[in-house]
């Protein structure tokens, strides 16, 4: 049937491009946030796009998700235009928040992106219960949780994920293990960080792991994890084993990461595993890039030509 | 008119609302087959199945959680938090997800999520089992905050909650469950954020809300006896707070006396008072009196339990301090 | 070498003596209750006797523990005077908590009981950082947690097991799955509420099953666990299966519950087991049976004999 | 005397405690290698290595409660907790253990824990990266609440918080750590509970907490322009509050201005309001003015964020009012 159809070229090429666009953004964001004209703090998820674009492509149309604190892969690659993604980071009307938002709270409903997180497993109960929703409507919809190794800690994640298996709600959860949580090593914050599969045992939930870097491979899985959950048969915990290249905020020092894991991080580009996958010629990739980089471009521009929002609009949008 | 209990409001409105949209079904610890551990839920599990009327794990930040992402998604879930006390388990989720959603996405999203709870003292619970924390929840923009004290204010405010399309954090009492009062025929919704006159007066304003409504009207009617004429007013809601009524109230009796069961430091009565010396400054004959639980946790033996906890005497002596006498 | 000894007959009658003790306490508290002589709302562990007696025998001098709500057990099987139990439920100056705890905030601190929680989960993450000072201090020490089943529904649970296995505290977990959560029935509020082992799967940490209506099960079991964890080895789940033979509070009318399960409950008593190993006489077993009563009896007397605190008391030991 | 920042003075208590005394210890997230979000923990890993400079993993609660039975344990615990917004995940523990052990156990514990935390506005981190929720913890009895404002006196109070047999909860603010001040020599306890005059005057009274203070000193500079002479006092202790020393100073100036940058419906600004009207009624000459946060959550853009968050021109303002100006 069709959704089991494995990818072809014109998809990888496809999720090539996505992943282009993600990274050349993110690379323009640290620029611009360098250049000190966005406020706030940023997270770039640098080298996991293959997380971000092969999760969201094998979504459907009616199913939402919820993002974190590294939100602009989830929510580029869920096809929200860098247009608004970057007017939000520089805080203008555009901004698909509004304004409201910032880099951390990214929302665009119309595209199931039910909101980024700041607070570590703060999105997972609510994407239980959007499952839930779901499952008790009959709805061939699914609720997907993007989070990371170290949110695998706090209780949040423990009680969404017993209740999920608990109802068989119509949610999936996908690990980004980078194996950091800020400074600190999968180690340091967790007995099963080398190995976050076993956190699904605890709730006899079925599990996938695979490789991050590998963006085939994670649609694969999450069209399985996808299905598993809409035919109801329960919630589905995606194992993804990933690399963060940069620091954990834009600026981060890394005083506390040795080069060769940083090193050894760089040499699993998500974007030279498709481009090898595909075969593609250097014209051909290059294009791709250039392409990308004049979205981002464009972006910029977009978002410096946004409008500001009023002071009393902060006063708006507190209650319905 | 009927007289039904408190209890049996707040079960008439779920049950009522339920009927009315099936989108309309609540979750909580136990709330099914044994129907809630203050019997509130009883009945509700037969008639509308176990699919509407969820026993949950004890998890209260994943099930007000959960309850939030139903509500994004178009349900209007009623979740119970047994006591008050947990509700220190899911502030993340109402504080920073529920409060918040509907503002950091620019108002692309709504919350209609009603956080039923209760709590209160004067049956020696203990000290993990009677906290009154109205207050921390007032504090915070984007919820609204609702504790009526009387079956008629339940059962319609309640209704106002459950379609209500933002986070309404509902307050019952433990003590009131079975007070009984006449309610209408059939459920006339109350409008969240107005308050509620309960006893008309000319020399002070009691303001008081929970239990300490009624406590507040036995006192009135003691001050009575001593030729003093009590007004007694019940907010109802506190967050939004009907500022108008009150200021109202003081402005013809010039005496305030501010009364609630959560511990007097840092509780609602504070900004009550603030609020009021502010906007009745120039009509304020006496300092604004707050009654209050002293401050302390609530100990077991019921000696001190009651030393501790306002009843009548306190709003009594109160009336008679912002008097001089 | 001693501690591996098994239990010998002597041991067997003191454990039996001991679950009698308790057995008797709480029926006779269960009538003063219904005599209206106790104030606020309690909670006896009939049939868990086994649970109580088994892991506190196994303790040592030094070693503290954290109970909850079901509390009379663990207290008095650690070595807590009925009649300073008694007194505490009472509510009177005498009382182990000096009648500012009650049933559910019993403390003995001399013996090791840091305290009866009633927010389920509460007491678990005291318990791993009493674990980690003894850890830090190099004592041999060991901090027991109690909890039910319905307890590993809750975050505090997750995160307190995590961290105890992440830094390996001197700590061990006690479950007492009885099946019940107030009303809700395992299968209705954990996944894998039949095997509860599963729990310590997520944190790789080492799990031993016994059956708590075997006291010397259970006592071998706890001397296992507490070996491990006092050696410095790591926390232990101990996973007990166990019968909840009455309501949750006394006064339960238990709709919720079939006559069958009740039934089959009480064909699962630890004293029965306990008697039937030691091949007791009637005559001897009636005789340890008075002793208990009496006991009892005079924990009542003394109880009601006791002093009500002052009014003002309500203001002391709020701070030290 | 030396001149250091907030964040050198919060460093130096830290590590002078951990030297004197062994059973002092550091745990929280990334507050080891990395030396803390805020950079207030660099150095601490290196001089007391990793038993003692804990890297948590994200469980605010269990860190919370680890460090409560580390302190009935016998240990001095501090705790951080890297924004006060993540305190919600630890309220449970705080509230109900923390500050209940004492009184639950009819005095055989104690629970020696200090817990750090910071928060605030004014860098654009959005709506759950900057609240300030200090009043909440002045509502429970059993635990100590400290907010110090200058460099000097969150090194003295930090070491105080330390050395307290009791839980206190501290609170820092995020842009108060590249503040710097005057310290003496070698580090002075400053007792919790006392109040602290930054400045005298005899017109109106600003009683202000964390990075207010320093915005009403500019506002108070500001009105002495005008021929108004403002004094500016810093409760620094919120719980033991040195209700004394508020009342003495109003019923010298006569006028009142309440201000902090937490949301002000229901912040600890009404908490003095309520007193300081109670206690000075026949002394005040005006409604005691209150300046806090407009009652929103905190938006990303920089113009609606400035918009919410109270400055100097705020307290200013609110000066004249007093004044009828
Ligand atoms: C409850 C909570 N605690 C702490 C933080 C601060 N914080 C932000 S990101 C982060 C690390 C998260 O690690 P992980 O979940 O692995 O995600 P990653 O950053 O690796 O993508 C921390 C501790 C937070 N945002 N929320
Ligand atoms: C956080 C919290 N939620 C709910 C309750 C109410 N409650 C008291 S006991 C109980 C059931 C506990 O079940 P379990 O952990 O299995 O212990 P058992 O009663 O079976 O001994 C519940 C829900 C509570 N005390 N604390
Ligand atoms: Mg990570
Ligand atoms: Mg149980």
């Amino acid at each position: 049937m069709e959704k089991r159809r494995t990818v072809n070229e014109e998809q990888l090429r496809e999720f090539l491009r996505e992943m282009l666009l993600i990274r050349r953004f993110e690379e323009k964001v640290e620029e611009r946030f360098r250049a000190g004209e966005l406020p706030g703090f940023l997270h770039v998820a640098i080298g996991q796009e293959g997380v971000a674009v092969g999760v969201c492509q094998a979504m459907e149309d009616g199913d939402i998700f919820a993002s974190t604190h590294r939100a602009h892969g989830h929510t580029l690659a869920r096809g929200s235009h860098p247009n608004n993604v970057m007017a939000e980071l520089y805080g203008k009307i555009e901004g698909i928040s509004h304004g409201y938002g910032g880099s951390m709270h990214l929302y665009d409903v119309e595209r199931g992106n039910y909101g980024a997180n700041a607070v570590i497993g703060g999105g997972l109960p609510a994407v239980v219960g959007a499952g839930l929703a779901f499952k008790m409507r009959d709805e061939p919809r699914v609720a997907v949780a993007f989070f990371g190794d170290g949110a695998t800690n706090i209780g949040t994640f423990h009680e969404s994920l017993n209740l999920a298996q608990l109802w068989k709600t119509k949610t999936i959860f996908v690990c980004e293990n980078n194996h950091w949580a800020e400074s600190t090593p999968g180690w340091q914050h967790s007995p099963v960080w080398d190995d976050m599969s076993k956190r699904a045992l605890a709730y006899d939930m079925k599990s996938i792991k695979v490789n991050g870097q590998d963006v085939t491979a994670v649609y694969e899985a999450a069209r399985q994890a996808l299905e598993h959950a809409r035919s109801g048969e329960g919630p589905v915990f995606l194992d993804v084993e990933t690399k963060r290249f940069h620091g954990h905020y834009i600026g981060d020092p890394q005083v506390y990461r040795t080069k060769e894991d940083r090193e050894d991080a760089a040499h699993h580009d998500p974007l030279d595993v498709a481009r090898k996958g595909l075969g593609i010629s250097d014209e051909d990739y290059d294009a791709l890039d250039n392409e990308a980089l004049e979205m981002v471009e464009a972006a910029v521009e977009f978002a410096k030509n946004g409008t500001d929002p009023q002071p009393e609009d902060a006063l708006k949008n507190i209650y319905a | 008119m009927p007289e039904i209990t408190y209890r049996e409001a707040v079960r008439d409105a779920l049950a009522a609302a339920m009927r009315a949209d099936e989108n309309v079904f609540i979750m909580g610890e136990d709330i099914a087959e044994m129907g809630g551990s203050m019997g509130v839920t009883q009945g509700l599990l037969d008639e509308f199945g176990s699919e509407r009327v969820r026993n949950t794990p004890i998890s209260e930040m994943a099930i007000v959680g959960a309850g939030i992402g139903a509500a994004m998604a178009g349900m209007r879930p009623v979740v119970e938090i047994m006591y008050e006390d947990f509700l220190t388990l899911s502030l993340e989720q109402i504080v920073n997800q529920a409060a918040k959603h509907r503002y950091m996405s620019g108002g692309q999203l709504k919350v209609p999520l009603t956080i039923r709870t209760q709590g209160g003292a004067g049956w020696s619970p203990g000290a993990q089992h009677a906290q009154q924390l109205e207050a921390w929840l007032v504090h915070v923009p984007g919820l609204k905050v609702a504790f009526p004290s009387t079956p008629e204010d339940v059962r319609g405010m309640l209704w106002s909650a459950i379609y209500d399309d933002n986070p309404v954090i509902f307050f019952e009492h433990r003590l009131l469950y079975p007070v009984k009062g006449e309610v209408p025929e059939k459920i006339e919704p109350i409008p969240l954020g107005k308050a509620r006159t309960l006893r008309e007066g000319t020399d002070v304003t009691v303001i008081a809300t929970g239990p300490m409504v009624h406590r507040s009207l036995e006192a009135a009617t003691r001050a009575e006896g001593d030729g003093i004429s009590v007004e007694v007013i019940d907010p109802r809601t506190l967050q939004p707070l009907d500022e108008a009524a009150l200021v109202a109230s003081v402005k013809k009796t010039n005496r305030v006396v501010v009364a609630h069961e959560a511990v007097e430091r840092m509780g609602f009565g504070a900004e009550v008072a603030a609020v009021l010396q502010y906007k009745a400054f120039d009509w304020l004959d006496a300092p604004i009196e707050r009654v209050g639980a002293k401050f302390a946790p609530l100990a077991f033996a019921p000696v001190m339990e009651q030393f501790v906890v306002p009843g009548p005497d306190q709003v009594y002596d109160a009336i008679l301090r912002t008097l001089g006498k």
